[in-house]
């Protein structure tokens, strides 16, 4: 019996002691960030997460948000509409978040982006392409990627350009994959292609023969795929084995070193297309890689430089704000985030009367010697 | 309608699993009002005679004719297990085959089931007739449990695995007697019980003919059987071998052969 | 005095419900977790535990009106603390009480294990998006929508059923499983009704009248968030289905879906129609998922295949195991928590599933009941005798 | 459809059906014995892929040349480990239990498919895990191609499906496993170690389903985590068609299911139907239903009489 009391007891202390260390009170503001931290985009979510943790980290060794000092909570919306509308509850329950880093599932930011509005809260991402989001009215919502849109209606022109003109269109079904693959197919015949077939594939499935069998009895010029890198990768191994040398075309989902591991020998020679101005382009984009690979001991794979501009971009506006009014007014941020213009690691930001950037740039990169090399940016701007 | 028309008549009954013949081209009937006894070594089809009326197995050819009150007769080929049941014909298990975690009333009460008519959603809103019914079921079960004896109105909220064997025996048999059968079959009720237990359960059997109930009863203690029965039946591979009174059917030389084995028939 | 200690248990039993809620960092949580076990198990040997039980059952009603009470005072608690996160963390507790609540009929009751239950909850959600998809206007139809998609997955439960369910229940698991993997191919792939794998965005709220759910709640001084109509209408479709079940399992058709599941040769030889008193489990039970599905698709605002995989399919058949198959309270108490517990534990979301695959493992060794394991016998004997 | 195309799609369909008909084989020897779905089969088929990797990525550490040799390694060190983590699941997950109540296994089944699902996926990668290309090219008959990988599939699983039916017919321990098949308690009574016969079947059946997953590996290029749920019901579905219980039935099931899915969808697809390379699983789960519907016993199982 006496046992018990000790062990209560100890758990009493323990919980007073946890109680206390709440330290002493000072300026604090918050910076939220929901990305997928768990779920089958795990990875790309912690890239951003770790960028956003990045810049606020510099914000804080900067010591320019007069007095005050930024904190970061992170929540996790593991690529699930659901969980991403509890993590929006639970960041705008917390009065101290003045703006969101948000989502990178447009399924994601879709529903959550109704809690932000109500509750007056900016919040900006930096990887989902759905049109529908910025189509709401909800002044709160910005992004500073092209949407699918964009993407789809640039990849046409190019396939054009590369002299092919039949396409096999192959997708994720997923809504991101699928969205885009419909704007190619949209989109190709207007730039003179055309389009042999238009294709689903599972996401996790792993035998694409049957499928490319038939795609390949149709003898297109170009195959293209919307989706992510461990299908793409595994669609063009499984294409070269049934002796297909067509060329194979894919999306910022393939973007990163992982298509390469999985597409192994098979990837050289495949084009895939990235929001944005080439990285390596910009000398502000070397140094933010340089940093992170320093700070988190692994490579930048994709959407790691998108979290940290809107980071940058919020925060700057946050600064502004404070400037103006002494306190972080988020009725003011919204204003202020709107009047943005900034150079940073993605190139130039400003935003449209939507809260969609007017930096409608992709970069389309050829992998070379497993490597990918910068073949040609086009753009959508005037 | 008259008194001598049996209640269930078999004929041309044949059952075969694969190449074995478990019940072949038998002939029965069974008067109303009486208890019949069906004897016959192991394997001998008894068992099976039992699925086959009971639905659970669907015969080869033949028909089973069971008399009712409102229709001359029914032919129980093809009916279902719980369409059987709801006709008249209720039955127990060779190895007791009661709902162990469910409590000794509950079990009485699944066997009115078919007696009752109360559906889900009258049970969802509660309704009055839902509510009367239940009320009925709770105590005619409560009657039927004090039929034999009262040894199960005290442990009736109990679960039935926590019977005693013979009572789980009884209890089956209660089971089978709520859905108001008139024809009951009992799968070798006195296996396993001692002989002062086969005693009062014989009594107990009685007493159900004299509610009313007929009873067809497969047995293999003799002591049993001749006490019990009104009439016999004798199987072996599947045919009737023998039939009538105790006495006659003892004494039948191919039941006696049956019994005692062939080889020294043959050899 | 009974009372009053009832009323009292009850409302320190919330009191430590809400300070565990509002502990906003895993670390305190953990050991506040620890401490409340450590109160409990230590209460336990003691044999207090027992003796509020006792208590408890002596006073239903206070028990239920002190519930009742906390149950209204939740939402305002959490307004004043400045938290409508755990209000709506509540409400998705309360869709998948009602989910389990639906599965426990099938599993608990019948014995049939539906692994692809989570069709239904898609079927119930699609419906009220399809229709709000092309009627935006009318939102109070959602009055008329729930009890509709109720209707229809449970015609959907009666498909699936009746040719499946002469199977073996091993069999019936792996159909049920395929069914449901083939409901979300299904919506993944028709496109012109389901929109696809974009899902189906902006579902409006319901309104009554004049009232609209989109608004907060005006009491007083207070206005209760926007959740708090969610939180409401689920706490009273809750109740309403776990009363339903209660009921049901009291009933002629509770009685034979025991039956069948404790001996399904016997049921029927006793007059149970066997096909009919399971396809009605698996109706029943689809049906209440439908409900859940048509508040979830309004309380999210969106509707996607990919919400409902196998995984969400075992995570409700890990809440029925948990809290105790057949057992209402305990499967109630076992979505809220499997519910509440991977929001206060974001830390370990990684491990999440493993710990579910593990503890089902465990679960069936040693503790199968589940951890409020069904009285149904012990209530039913003080019923029974009291008539 | 052309020609070369219906070829190329038979050649795709029969290696898938034999990569089906190893997991499937698995499925119905433990069924035969125990009457339970293995649900975790299908994840015992994932974790013999992951270990095949690793004993190709140690060998490749290890500085050990020759395809063949390093081959027959992945294959021997895969199938004995898988082996005995199927032993270490019967083990924990159904000895326990095996006079519970059947819902309670399957559960139990379940859990554990979960559980070794999320462990590999903690352990390793969420990601794909490319899987080294030992074996490439093939042999080009009028355009239509044939992989040596596809030859190595089919030889290798025909070589296992006969190996087992062998040992099944043949041995001392297959007539115990059919001895219990039969009658359980009988095959007690006749001094037949029954937990030793049923966990020998849970070894021999992960054995082979590691080989499917190894194959799998090379085939595709490429494992994941979550790789053997699909396949799992597949198989599972290719076993009942087969008739659950019959080790010829199994296999027959797995090659014709792989034909059905690969043929059907491409003719379907050749008419003009769209997506129809979308609903793929459809087709697995819709013969399933069908089987169970019109024929339970499969093509060639036995018809099972409940014992009353």
């Amino acid at each position: 019996m006496r046992r018990y009391f000790v062990l209560g007891l100890c758990f009493l202390v323990g919980g007073f002691f946890c109680a206390c260390q709440r330290g002493a009170q000072e300026k604090v503001l918050t910076l939220g960030a929901v990305v997928p931290l768990s779920g089958p985009a795990a990875a790309p979510g912690n890239e951003m997460n770790n960028a956003v943790l990045l810049a606020v980290d510099e914000w804080n060794a900067a010591n320019k948000m007069g007095g005050y000092r930024i904190a970061l909570e992170s929540k996790d919306d593991a690529s699930d509409p659901k969980q991403a509308v509890s993590a929006a509850h639970a960041l705008m329950s917390d009065s101290q978040v003045v703006a969101v880093v948000a989502h990178l599932n447009s399924g994601c930011f879709l529903p959550a982006s109704k809690i932000y509005h109500d509750a007056g809260v900016v919040a900006m991402s930096g990887a989902t392409t759905n049109p529908q989001i910025t189509l709401q009215g909800f002044p709160e919502i910005f992004r500073i990627c092209t949407t699918d849109l964009v993407q789809g209606e640039l990849t046409a022109p190019f396939i054009q350009q590369l002299g092919l003109k039949r396409i096999a269109i192959i997708h994720d079904k997923t809504q991101y994959g699928q969205g885009l693959a419909e704007v190619v197919r949209d989109a190709g015949p207007r730039s003179g292609s055309e389009i042999l077939s238009f294709d689903g594939i599972d996401i996790g499935d792993k035998d694409f023969r049957a499928l490319l069998t038939k795609i390949k009895d149709a003898h297109p010029d170009v195959i293209y795929f919307g989706g992510m890198y461990d299908e793409a990768g595994l669609l063009v191994k499984q294409m070269r084995d049934l002796g297909m040398q067509q060329q194979f075309i894919s999306d910022d989902g393939a973007f990163g070193q992982d298509f390469i591991d999985a597409g192994g020998d098979g990837t050289e020679g495949a084009i895939v297309s990235m929001v944005g101005a080439p990285l390596t382009d910009l000398k502000k984009a070397e140094d933010f890689m340089r940093k992170y690979e320093q700070r988190f001991g692994v490579k930048i794979q994709n959407y790691g430089p998108y979290a940290y501009d809107v980071a940058n971009i919020l925060l700057t506006a946050i600064s502004s704000v404070i400037e103006q009014k002494g306190v972080p007014d988020k009725k003011a941020l919204i204003e202020e985030a709107r009047k943005t213009e900034y150079d940073g690691v993605i190139g130039h930001t400003s935003f449209d009367e939507h809260g969609d950037t007017k930096n409608k740039v992709i970069t389309f990169y050829r992998v070379e010697k497993g490597k990918f090399t910068p073949v040609k940016t086009v753009s959508m701007n005037k | 309608m008259n008194e001598n028309t049996p209640l269930l008549q078999i004929r041309r009954l044949s059952k075969s699993f694969g190449g074995l013949k478990a019940v072949d081209a038998v002939d029965l009937g069974v008067q109303p009002g009486e208890i019949l006894s069906i004897i016959g070594p192991n394997g001998s089809g008894k068992t099976t005679l039992f699925n086959v009326i009971s639905g659970i197995y669907l015969p080869d050819e033949g028909e089973i004719l069971l008399r009712s009150p409102d229709q001359p007769e029914i032919n129980l080929v093809g009916l279902r297990p719980h369409q059987v049941t709801a006709k008249g014909v209720g039955r127990t298990f060779q190895n007791i085959r009661l709902f162990a975690n469910m409590t000794v009333l509950e079990n009485v009460m699944v066997g009115m089931h078919c007696r009752s008519s109360s559906g889900a959603l009258g049970a969802v809103l509660q309704a009055k007739s839902a509510r009367r019914e239940e009320r009925r079921v709770v105590q005619e079960s409560q009657r039927l449990l004090a039929l034999f004896h009262s040894q199960l109105i005290p442990v009736m909220n109990q679960p039935a695995k926590a019977l005693p064997f013979a009572d789980r025996k009884r209890l089956e048999i209660i089971r089978a007697i709520a859905s108001e059968p008139r024809l009951l079959l009992l799968d070798e009720p006195a296996a396993g019980m001692n002989p002062h237990e086969t005693r009062a359960f014989m009594d107990d059997l009685k007493r159900l003919r004299d509610r009313g109930h007929t009873l067809m009863v497969i047995e293999h203690d003799m002591m049993m059987v001749k006490g019990l029965s009104d009439r016999v039946i004798a199987f072996d591979y599947g045919r009737k071998i023998a039939e009538g009174v105790f006495e006659q059917v003892r004494r039948n030389e191919m039941v006696i052969e049956a019994y005692l084995g062939r080889k020294h028939g043959i050899a | 005095m009974d009372v009053i200690y009832t009323i009292l248990l009850v409302f320190c039993g919330f009191a430590i419900i809400v300070i565990g809620l509002s502990l906003q960092h895993v670390g305190p949580f953990l050991v506040f977790l620890a401490f409340v076990t450590a109160g409990a198990i230590f209460l336990s040997r003691l044999g207090w535990l027992r003796n509020f039980r006792q208590i408890t059952n002596r006073n239903p009603r206070s028990l239920y009106f002190a519930l009742a009470l906390c149950i209204v005072a939740y939402p305002f608690i959490f307004t004043l603390l400045k938290s409508a996160y755990w209000i709506h963390v509540a409400a998705i507790a309360g869709i998948y009480a009602c989910l389990a609540l639906g599965l426990n009929i099938t599993v608990g009751f019948a014995g049939l294990l539906d692994l692809g239950y989570v069709a239904f909850y898609a079927i119930g959600a699609y419906s009220s998006a399809i229709f709000f998809r092309h009627y935006p206007d009318a939102r109070w139809m959602f009055w008329v929508i729930l009890p509709a998609a109720a209707l229809l997955a449970g015609i959907f439960g009666l498909l699936l059923g009746s040719p499946t369910l002469r199977l073996r229940g091993d069999y019936l698991a792996i159909v049920t499983l395929g069914f449901g993997q083939i409901v979300r191919i299904i919506a993944t792939n028709w496109e012109s009704v389901t929109n696809g794998p974009k899902g189906i965005a902006d579902i409006p709220g319901p309104t009554i009248g004049r009232y609209s759910f989109e608004t907060g709640i005006p009491v007083g001084s207070l206005v209760l968030p926007r959740v708090a109509n969610y939180y409401f209408l689920i706490v009273l479709l809750a109740l309403g289905i776990g009363v339903a079940a209660n009921r049901l399992n009291h009933s002629r058709i509770g009685r034979a879906w025991i039956a069948i599941r404790e001996d399904e040769l016997a049921a029927s030889c006793s007059g149970v129609n066997v096909t009919a008193i399971k396809l009605l489990a698996f109706a029943i039970g689809a049906s209440f998922a439908g409900i859940a599905g048509v508040v979830y698709s309004s309380l999210i605002g969106f509707v996607d295949p990919m919400s409902f995989t196998f995984m969400e399919s075992a995570m409700i058949v890990c809440m029925v195991v948990l809290g105790g198959m057949g057992s209402i309270p305990g499967v109630i108490v076992g979505a809220i928590v499997l519910a509440i517990l991977p929001e206060k534990l974001r830390e370990f979301e990684q491990i999440r599933m493993l710990l579910f695959g593990a503890a089902l493992i465990a679960m069936m060794a040693f503790r199968p009941e589940g951890l409020i394991p069904s009285k149904r016998r012990e209530q039913e004997l003080l019923e029974t005798t009291d008539e | 459809m052309s020609p070369t195309a219906f070829f190329q799609q038979l050649v795709n369909g029969l290696t898938l059906g034999g990569m089906y008909a190893l997991v499937a084989l698995g499925y119905t020897m433990v069924y035969g014995i125990i009457q339970l779905i293995n649900f975790a089969h299908g994840e015992v088929f994932m974790v013999g892929a992951f270990l095949g990797l690793l004993a190709l990525s140690f060998a490749a550490q290890l500085g050990l040349e020759g395809v063949a040799f390093t081959l027959c390694l992945a294959f021997l060190v895969s199938m004995v480990l898988t082996s005995l983590v199927g032993m270490a699941i019967e083990h924990v997950a159904y000895r326990p239990l095996r006079q519970s109540p059947r819902i309670t296994l399957l559960l139990s089944a379940v859990g554990m498919s979960i559980f070794l699902q999320n462990l590999v996926m903690l352990i390793r990668s969420r990601d794909l895990q490319p899987f080294p290309r030992i074996i490439t090219g093939g042999v080009n008959i009028q355009g239509v191609i044939l992989d040596y990988i596809q030859i190595l599939i089919a030889v290798a699983s025909l070589v296992l499906m006969l190996a087992l039916d062998l040992f099944v017919n043949r041995t001392r321990l297959g007539q115990a496993m059919r001895a219990i098949a039969q009658d359980m308690e009988a095959a007690q009574m006749m001094g037949i170690d029954i937990s030793h016969v049923i966990r020998l079947t849970f070894m021999v059946g992960s054995g082979l389903a590691a080989a499917g997953g190894i194959m799998s590996g090379l085939y595709y290029g490429g494992i994941k985590f979550d790789m053997g749920f699909i396949v799992g019901i597949k198989a599972f579905s290719a076993a009942v068609l087969g008739g659950i219980g019959s080790i010829r039935g199994a296999m027959l099931g797995g090659f014709v299911l792989g034909l059905c899915e690969t043929l059907l969808v491409a003719f379907l697809s050749a008419a003009g139907v769209t997506e129809a390379f979308a609903y793929k699983d459809v087709i697995a789960f819709a013969i399933l239903i069908l089987v169970l519907i019109l024929k339970p016993s499969g093509l060639m199982g036995e018809r099972i009489v409940e014992k009353v």
